[in-house]
């Protein structure tokens, strides 16, 4: 690229945590208008860069070259001024209030000093329709479902003018259309000439959309290239510092249904489910040794149906029967007693207790089991951890690291292990790989697979098809709360798949419809 | 309702003399009913022993009694005062939080046509008059009883002529009576017995607990003091056990004084642990009324109708005599 | 190999942090004790020091009840109106008042449970409004402030009592080996145990889970109303115990100024002692510490004969930066 | 006021949205094409709102109650009674004011009834230059320690429970310094302070003629409302008090808004003060005991949760007076049982009981509220 049209040039960038060192000489440069990946496993401080280069920490090395000139911003607030708009990992908005101020905050629209909120509503609105969304934008936002949070979160940013936009695992709570949307906004924005920073753990998204990559490894930038120069196995090998050869071939899932044999014990029968407003009619079943995979579009009710399975939510309606005997969950120790695991697919909301280590958040569930007279065998608990820490690869300074300075993908691991280390019968999953890298997410589904030979169930929520197709004995498909499929792994395809998420009946011939 | 109006009729038709709204002279009234009573707080044996007294004396002569608590907020107190000058009694009796923050309600008593009678603690003349705006004040004099503290603390040190070094412990700061009684005890300290130094003067609340919490720090920074003057009887007791705690002899080694005349300040009067008690009567009951009485005959009142306070000490048998009335 | 460097580096963190935790207030208290060593008399006898730890007793334990409630997130500003309470009642039990029990020894052993049985119900109901009903803790206890204290004015119409000879003086303010004051111990033993309970049961992480991430742990399997109801009524009845060694220590129990705003000074020492206000973190020591601090400072300024309002400004500026001091520390 | 007017500010409130609505997704439309909501969705979506609408006026409805059964019950609950009720609750109605919106942001301010006592000082030291120069002084005083507040929570990040209880010592001990350990002081009589003080409003018109300081307080809460609805500060209040981290990746100026909040709060306290002044006539250290959870309750009895991120002006003015009314009825209640027997003499302990137990049962009903929106356990 010519130096002319370059937009940003980070060179050299360190930073050091208390606990560990993020980047050590990392760098990254964006032309104007391009669409830059930048990609490396759990860990890599794809974040911190981004977070560095937004002014939400300070840096301790390296020069940042912005739009023309050397810059440093003070906070956030300045890098949007200075035409930066960002959207940070986790959701980051007012969970209370209404989708127009969460769009608006910090740039309101006025009429005589005052807001002028009917142009708000309606200028919001119009945000949305640009993502092929509409809702009633009056509405507080955690009315509505994650994906659809991830939508405002996308619409906040691209209405700020800006020159360059930032998205940091913008499509991992997303599905295949809302992706498509995504990336239909994102070209519009490089025919404005605005430059895109993309994070993500998907290849296929990466080589979709972008122009250039950036490699990060350990904190610092191992390769960086236009994109259509390198191909997927030799990005894998960089990103994870293995020699071609030791990768498989990425993109597929390292599932393989065929090793392990479901039993023809039920372990897990679930009928005529309702629940609040998402829950209509689901049913289900569980063998011993089976992974069931649960499909379905956004909203269509999967969570609530893991939740409610759980314990977690209140049933309308419907049975629920482990080992053939019918249960009734109350509240979610029930469920664990029943010795039944489930990793939540909010990581944020439901998932972390921030303020606490690695160690105790690994543990949390299990404590009961490693307590004699209340007290904490503190021993066995550090073997547990080490243990899992060692065998998810778990990128930390230590147990005692509390978990909210871990990144991302690598606190989703330690939710992982919560369950894991009490090795559940049944073993609720939504969205366990969602922001992982590939190397451990097919660490993670190789995990699965070999629990699940020992004979656990898993019901395994995901909104990647392959994982469900290549993972699952069985696939159940939701539509608006209700059952609509059970397909068999024989024949399994992805469009039947898509026909009975979407429409509502399987068209292929092997599925029975329900 | 008829009720209102009727105590409504007991207040008007009782004073003739007096037109609402006006703020000419002293309201008259023959005869009285309903009586409201606006104590400032109800935090300590002194106030209960006060409250007490002058419910069981406004039943004795018959009377009702309103009454309301401020819980040592002037702003309060002062509302307390409006609301019961709209419940309209014949008489309203006040023990003002401060000197001056109430004066102002007392005067919306008498443009309304009610006679007030302020207790234990003055209002600022200044601002109200006794014999114009207000009936008159009844209560102790504080200034005096600082100076007769010190007159027993002098006494008890060994006469004017006798070197040594005291602490203070003051009441809460700035009430009237810690400043009247601290300037009183101050003033004939410096006149009478100049030896006499007061090496440290510290708020203690008027509390046992703080009392005892700021003696025992005191001790140990002012280890051979030789007296302690305490604004309220309760910081003694909080005193003498803080001494003693300390390894000292209240009573041989160093000698108390305080204000009040409670029962356990007086039994350690005659335990010997405490020199003496200055007298301050909460028990204004019979004074209150036995003067609202002379009031509603017609005859005039002094402005200041005071309750004389004695001193208590073992040795001239007048704290054994006391005791049983202690409160 | 790389299991070693972790092990190490987790440790290195560990330290860190725990050191971290209570740098801030130890520097404060250990500068402070400096100050007065220079500069007052403070510490001149072992009495010095023992009274030090008798006036701070009553705040230290309501401290300790008050940094798990700030544990979990919550706050509980009716400990002082409790202290009130079971000070009254104790009273109005040992001499008789209440169930006519003459002799007042037995009166004594009858009267202490029955008030700490009271005190704990009492923070049950706070606890029970907060996870049952769902009432922001401060709400909740702030109308058992109100409740508590006026019942406690009304039973005895307000009314002060005093008792320089009863049992429960004697017992809880007598010394042990000549120099060591009973309620010193009391307090000890108290502080001992809830440090062990927080640093060894599942209990305390339970409670530090809650108070971290409310849902989170519920999906997890803790028992977070459980534990917030348990959490509440331990403070409660620590309050009882502070309000029992309070009138021991007054030999007087007055329904209406005993135990008044001691919930502030419980809570400053919670939080200088560096136990964040938001939950999820607690630390009994540096609450013992905390608290230590700012009684400290009060006979400091008495000491100094400073008069009391340039007191109250000097307590004011010095608890901020104390806090201040913590804050650096974790950040 | 005039129910237009009413449900005017009702509709201009911003209405509290109980946060277990969180739990609730709507199943988001995404897969549909777009396509404006019908008329029944928008209503649908309106329904939280429209049940806000209520909840408020429930409070509401509560005060009309209690108002209407004095009115039938107690002779004197006239005019002069509610004058002078609110004249005393405007003292409290605005520190709640200056506190909802510090709540809002999910903190507290324990200093508001100190700053109020030292204003009142201020005020009285001021009035021999006449009554503005004494009511400036008062506001800018309120406004230095609102600072010092702002300061101490914004940029040294310090709990406000803990940055205002400090405040509140350091502000006692300066107002006790000021007047050398004096209680109180009095105004310079012969200044227009009490002149302009005793100023009362439609003189002939209304008899008795309404006191300064009632349209004092509705202009103030009218101001806060339109504050909290139409202007970015307002919003800003709500976004930080919802996700203080969230706000601070928005880009939004926390420091700066928390600095203005609390400052927000010390002015208020400040005109207090005032008011105070005037009502005592003087100036006291040591007034103001226990006001902030005066102000605390009114604005929880008002809707506005302490968690923040949710709140409403209106329902704190609606709460003071609520409260006010309750404290109000006691005392009539009490001179009733003089005058006509069979009523209820509750002596100020008592008082104490039921003002808690009504709080405790409006507090209960409130979470009834909610309890009806929580279905799940997150
Ligand atoms: N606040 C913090 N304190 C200490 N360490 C931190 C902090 N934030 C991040 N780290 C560390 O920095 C490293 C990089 O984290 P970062 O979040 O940038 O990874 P990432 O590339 O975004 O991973 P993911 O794909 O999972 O999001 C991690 O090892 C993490 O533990
Ligand atoms: N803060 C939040 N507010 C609303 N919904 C949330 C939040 N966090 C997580 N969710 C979940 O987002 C989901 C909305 O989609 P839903 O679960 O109804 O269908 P789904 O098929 O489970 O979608 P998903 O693919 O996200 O699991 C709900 O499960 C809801 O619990
Ligand atoms: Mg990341
Ligand atoms: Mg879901």
């Amino acid at each position: 690229m010519q130096e002319n049209d370059i937009l940003l040039q980070m060179e050299h960038i360190t930073k050091r945590f208390s606990g560990s060192v993020a980047l050590s000489d990392a760098s990254i440069h964006v032309a104007r208008g391009e669409v830059h990946a930048l990609i490396g496993e759990n860990g890599a401080g794809k974040s911190t860069l981004i977070k560095v280069l937004t002014g939400v920490y300070r840096y301790d090395e390296g020069t940042i070259f912005f739009d023309g000139q050397t810059r440093a911003f003070q906070s956030p607030q300045q890098a949007q001024r200075e035409g930066i708009s960002t959207i940070y990992q986790e959701i980051n908005l007012v969970p209370f209030r209404s989708v127009t101020e969460n769009i608006f905050l910090g740039r309101e629209i006025f009429r005589w000093g005052l807001l002028n909120w009917r142009k708000m509503h309606i200028e919001a609105r119009a945000l949305l329709e640009r993502l092929h969304i509409s809702l009633d934008v009056t509405k507080p936002l955690n009315t509505y479902n994650i994906a659809t949070q991830q939508m405002v979160a996308i619409a906040r940013a691209i209405s700020f003018k800006s020159k360059l936009v930032i998205m940091d695992e913008p499509t991992s709570s997303l599905n295949e259309d809302e992706v498509a949307t995504l990336f239909g906004v994102i070209r519009q924005l490089k025919e404005e000439g605005v430059a895109t920073i993309f994070v993500s753990h998907r290849l296929d998204e990466l080589y979709a959309i972008c122009d250039g990559i950036t490699i990060l490894r350990d904190g610092s930038t191992v390769d960086e290239r236009p994109i259509n120069t390198i191909t997927r196995l030799e990005l894998v090998a960089k990103m994870l510092g293995k020699d071609l050869g030791s990768v498989q071939k990425s993109g597929l899932t390292s599932f393989d249904a065929s090793r392990h044999r479901a039993s023809e014990e039920v372990l897990l029968d679930v009928t005529g489910l309702r629940a609040g407003r998402k829950l209509q009619n689901a049913s289900l079943s569980v063998h011993v040794g089976e992974i069931v995979g649960l499909a379905g579009l956004l909203g269509s009710g999967r969570s609530e149906v893991a939740r409610a399975i759980f314990g977690a939510d209140s049933l309308d309606a419907g049975t629920v029967a482990v080992n053939g005997k019918e249960v009734h969950f109350r509240r979610p120790e029930d469920g664990i007693l029943a010795s039944i695991g489930f990793c939540s697919e909010d990581r944020k909301i439901d998932g972390i207790i921030p303020d606490l280590s690695v160690r105790e958040n690994l543990t949390l569930a299990a404590l009961p089991t490693l307590t004699r007279y209340g007290i904490v065998d503190r021993k066995q608990q550090e073997e547990i951890v080490d243990h899992f820490i060692q065998r998810l690869g778990i990128k930390t300074a230590g147990p005692e690291q509390k978990i909210r300075e871990l990144s991302g993908g690598n606190q989703q691991k330690v939710l992982l292990a919560r369950w894991l280390c009490l090795n559940p019968r049944l073993l609720l999953l939504d969205e366990p790989t969602r922001g992982i890298d590939v190397g451990a997410k097919s660490e993670i589904q190789k995990l699965v697979e070999e629990l699940a030979e020992g004979g656990m169930g898993v019901l395994l929520i995901s909104s990647e098809l392959e994982e469900i197709i290549e993972g699952s004995d069985q696939v159940v498909v939701l539509r608006d709360g209700i059952t609509v499929a059970k397909l068999p792994r024989e024949g399994l395809t992805q469009d039947a798949i898509l026909t009975a998420m979407a429409h509502g009946e399987a068209h292929s011939d092997a599925g029975e419809n329900v | 309702g008829g009720g209102g109006s009727s105590s409504n009729n007991t207040g008007s038709s009782s004073n003739p003399s007096c037109t609402p709204g006006s703020n000419t002279k002293l309201v008259k009234i023959s005869k009285a009913h309903k009586i409201a009573w606006s104590q400032n707080a109800l935090d300590g044996a002194w106030r209960f022993a006060e409250e007490a007294s002058i419910e069981q004396q406004a039943q004795q002569h018959g009377y009702q009694l309103l009454k309301a608590n401020a819980n040592n907020s002037d702003v309060q107190q002062v509302q307390d005062i409006e609301t019961l000058i709209n419940d309209r009694p014949d008489v309203l009796l006040v023990d003002p939080h401060t000197e001056d923050a109430e004066a102002k309600a007392i005067l919306d008593a008498r443009k309304a046509c009610i006679p007030v009678i302020v207790v234990d603690r003055d209002v600022n003349e200044s601002l109200a008059t006794p014999g114009r705006d207000f009936a008159t004040f009844i209560g102790s004099d504080f200034n005096k009883q600082g100076q007769l503290a010190a007159d027993a603390l002098i006494e008890s040190l060994g006469g004017p002529s006798t070197k040594a070094t005291i602490v203070e412990l003051s009441g809460t700061t700035g009430s009237s009576p810690a400043i009247l009684r601290g300037g009183g005890f101050d003033g004939e300290l410096a006149s009478k017995a100049p030896g006499i130094k007061i090496v440290a003067e510290q708020t203690a609340n008027f509390a046992r607990a703080t009392g005892q919490q700021v003696m025992s720090t005191l001790i140990q920074q002012y280890p051979n003091i030789k007296g302690v003057f305490a604004h309220n009887d309760e910081m003694a007791i909080g005193a003498i056990t803080a001494l003693k705690a300390s390894g000292k002899h209240p009573g041989s080694d160093i000698k108390v004084v305080s204000i009040d005349g409670t029962k356990d300040a007086v039994n350690l009067v005659l335990s010997g642990e405490e020199y003496a008690v200055v007298q301050s009567n909460p028990r204004l009951g019979p004074l209150v009324f036995q003067t609202l009485d002379q009031y509603l005959k017609g005859q005039d009142l002094p402005a200041w109708v005071v309750q004389q306070d004695k001193v208590f000490k073992k040795a001239d048998g007048s704290a054994a005599a006391y005791l049983p009335d202690a409160f | 190999m790389i299991r070693l460097e972790q092990r190490l580096t987790a440790f290195k963190t560990r330290n860190l942090r725990n050191i971290g935790q209570d740098y801030g207030a130890l520097i404060a208290l250990v500068v402070l004790i400096l100050f007065n060593l220079i500069f007052t008399r403070q510490f001149n006898s072992v009495i010095a020091i023992t009274d030090l730890l008798v006036h701070v007793t009553p705040t230290l334990i309501l401290g300790v009840g008050m940094t798990l409630v700030i544990a979990t997130g919550g706050i509980d500003i009716s400990v002082g109106s409790i202290m009130g309470l079971t000070g009254i009642l104790t009273y109005l039990i040992f001499s008789g008042k209440l169930f006519g029990i003459q002799n007042i020894v037995l009166g004594t052993a009858v009267a202490i449970p029955i008030a700490l049985a009271v005190a704990a119900l009492i923070g049950a109901f706070n606890g029970l409004l907060v996870t049952r009903f769902k009432v922001q803790p401060i709400v909740a206890t702030l109308i058992a402030l109100i409740i508590v204290r006026g019942v406690a004015e009304v039973t005895v119409n307000g009314f002060q009592f005093a008792f320089l000879s009863a049992p429960i003086v004697s017992w809880l303010s007598g010394n042990v080996l000549g120099f060591l004051p009973k309620q010193v111990i009391l307090m000890s033993v108290i502080v001992a145990i809830f440090a062990w309970l927080m640093h060894a049961t599942s209990f305390s992480r339970y409670l530090l889970a809650a108070g971290g991430n409310q849902s989170a742990a519920r999906l997890a399997g803790v028992p977070v109303n459980r534990i917030l109801i348990i959490v509440y009524t331990l403070s409660g009845l620590l309050a009882g115990v502070a309000g029992l060694a309070f009138i021991a220590f007054d030999s007087a129990a007055n329904p209406v100024s005993d135990g008044l705003g001691r919930e502030l000074d419980a809570i400053a020492a919670v939080a200088v002692g560096g136990t964040p206000l938001t939950g999820g973190r607690a630390t009994i020591m540096g609450t013992v510490v905390g608290a230590i601090f700012i009684q400290l400072i009060r006979q400091t300024v008495v000491a100094l004969n400073v008069p009391d309002n340039i007191a109250s400004v000097i307590i004011g500026v010095l608890i901020v930066l104390a806090v201040f001091l913590q804050r650096q520390r974790q950040a | 006021m005039p129910a237009g007017m009413l449900a005017l500010l009702v509709n201009l409130e911003d209405v509290p949205i109980m946060p277990k609505v969180s739990s609730q997704p709507e199943t988001s439309d995404l897969a549909v094409p777009a396509t404006a909501p019908t008329r029944i969705e928008r209503f649908k979506a309106r329904l939280p709102q429209v049940q806000g609408i209520l909840r408020q006026q429930s409070t509401l409805i509560a005060l009309f109650v209690v108002v209407l059964f004095s009115f039938i019950r107690y002779d004197n609950f006239d005019t002069i009674t509610i004058y002078s009720m609110l004249n005393f609750n405007a003292q409290f109605g605005l520190i709640a004011l200056g506190m909802t919106f510090v709540i809002m942001t999910g903190g507290i301010d324990l200093s508001v009834g100190g700053i109020a006592a030292l204003a009142s000082v201020v005020a009285a030291l001021a009035s021999p230059h006449g009554f503005f120069y004494a009511l400036i002084a008062a506001i800018i005083a309120g406004t230095l320690v609102g600072i010092v507040n702002g300061f101490i929570v914004g940029w040294m990040r310090i709990p406000p429970f803990i940055a205002t209880l400090a405040t509140l010592y350091i502000v006692r001990g300066v107002a006790l310094k000021l007047i050398n350990n004096a209680a109180s002081i009095d105004l310079d009589q012969k200044s227009d302070f009490t002149t302009i003080a005793g100023t009362t409003l439609g003189n002939g018109i209304f008899n008795p003629p309404i006191p300064l300081t009632i349209p004092l307080l509705v202009i103030a809460f009218l101001i806060g409302i339109f504050v909290l609805r139409y202007t970015r500060f307002g919003r800003y209040v709500l976004a930080i008090g919802g996700n203080p981290e969230a706000a601070k990746l928005m880009g939004l100026p926390v420091k700066r808004t928390l600095f203005w909040v609390y400052t927000l709060s010390g002015a208020l306290s400040g005109l207090v003060g005032v008011l105070l002044a005037i009502n005592l006539n003087g100036g006291s250290a040591t007034e103001g005991n226990g006001w902030e959870l005066i102000a605390i309750a009114a604005t929880v009895v008002g809707g506005t949760l302490l968690t923040g991120g949710v709140g409403s002006v209106f329902g704190t003015l609606v709460g003071t007076i609520l409260l006010g009314t309750i404290v109000e009825i006691l005392q009539l209640e009490n001179n009733y049982t003089l005058d006509h027997g069979g009523g209820l003499y509750l002596n100020s302990f008592w008082q104490d009981v039921i003002r808690g137990v009504f709080l405790l049962i409006v507090v209960l009903l409130q979470s009834r509220f909610q309890q009806k929106r929580a279905r799940k356990v997150t």
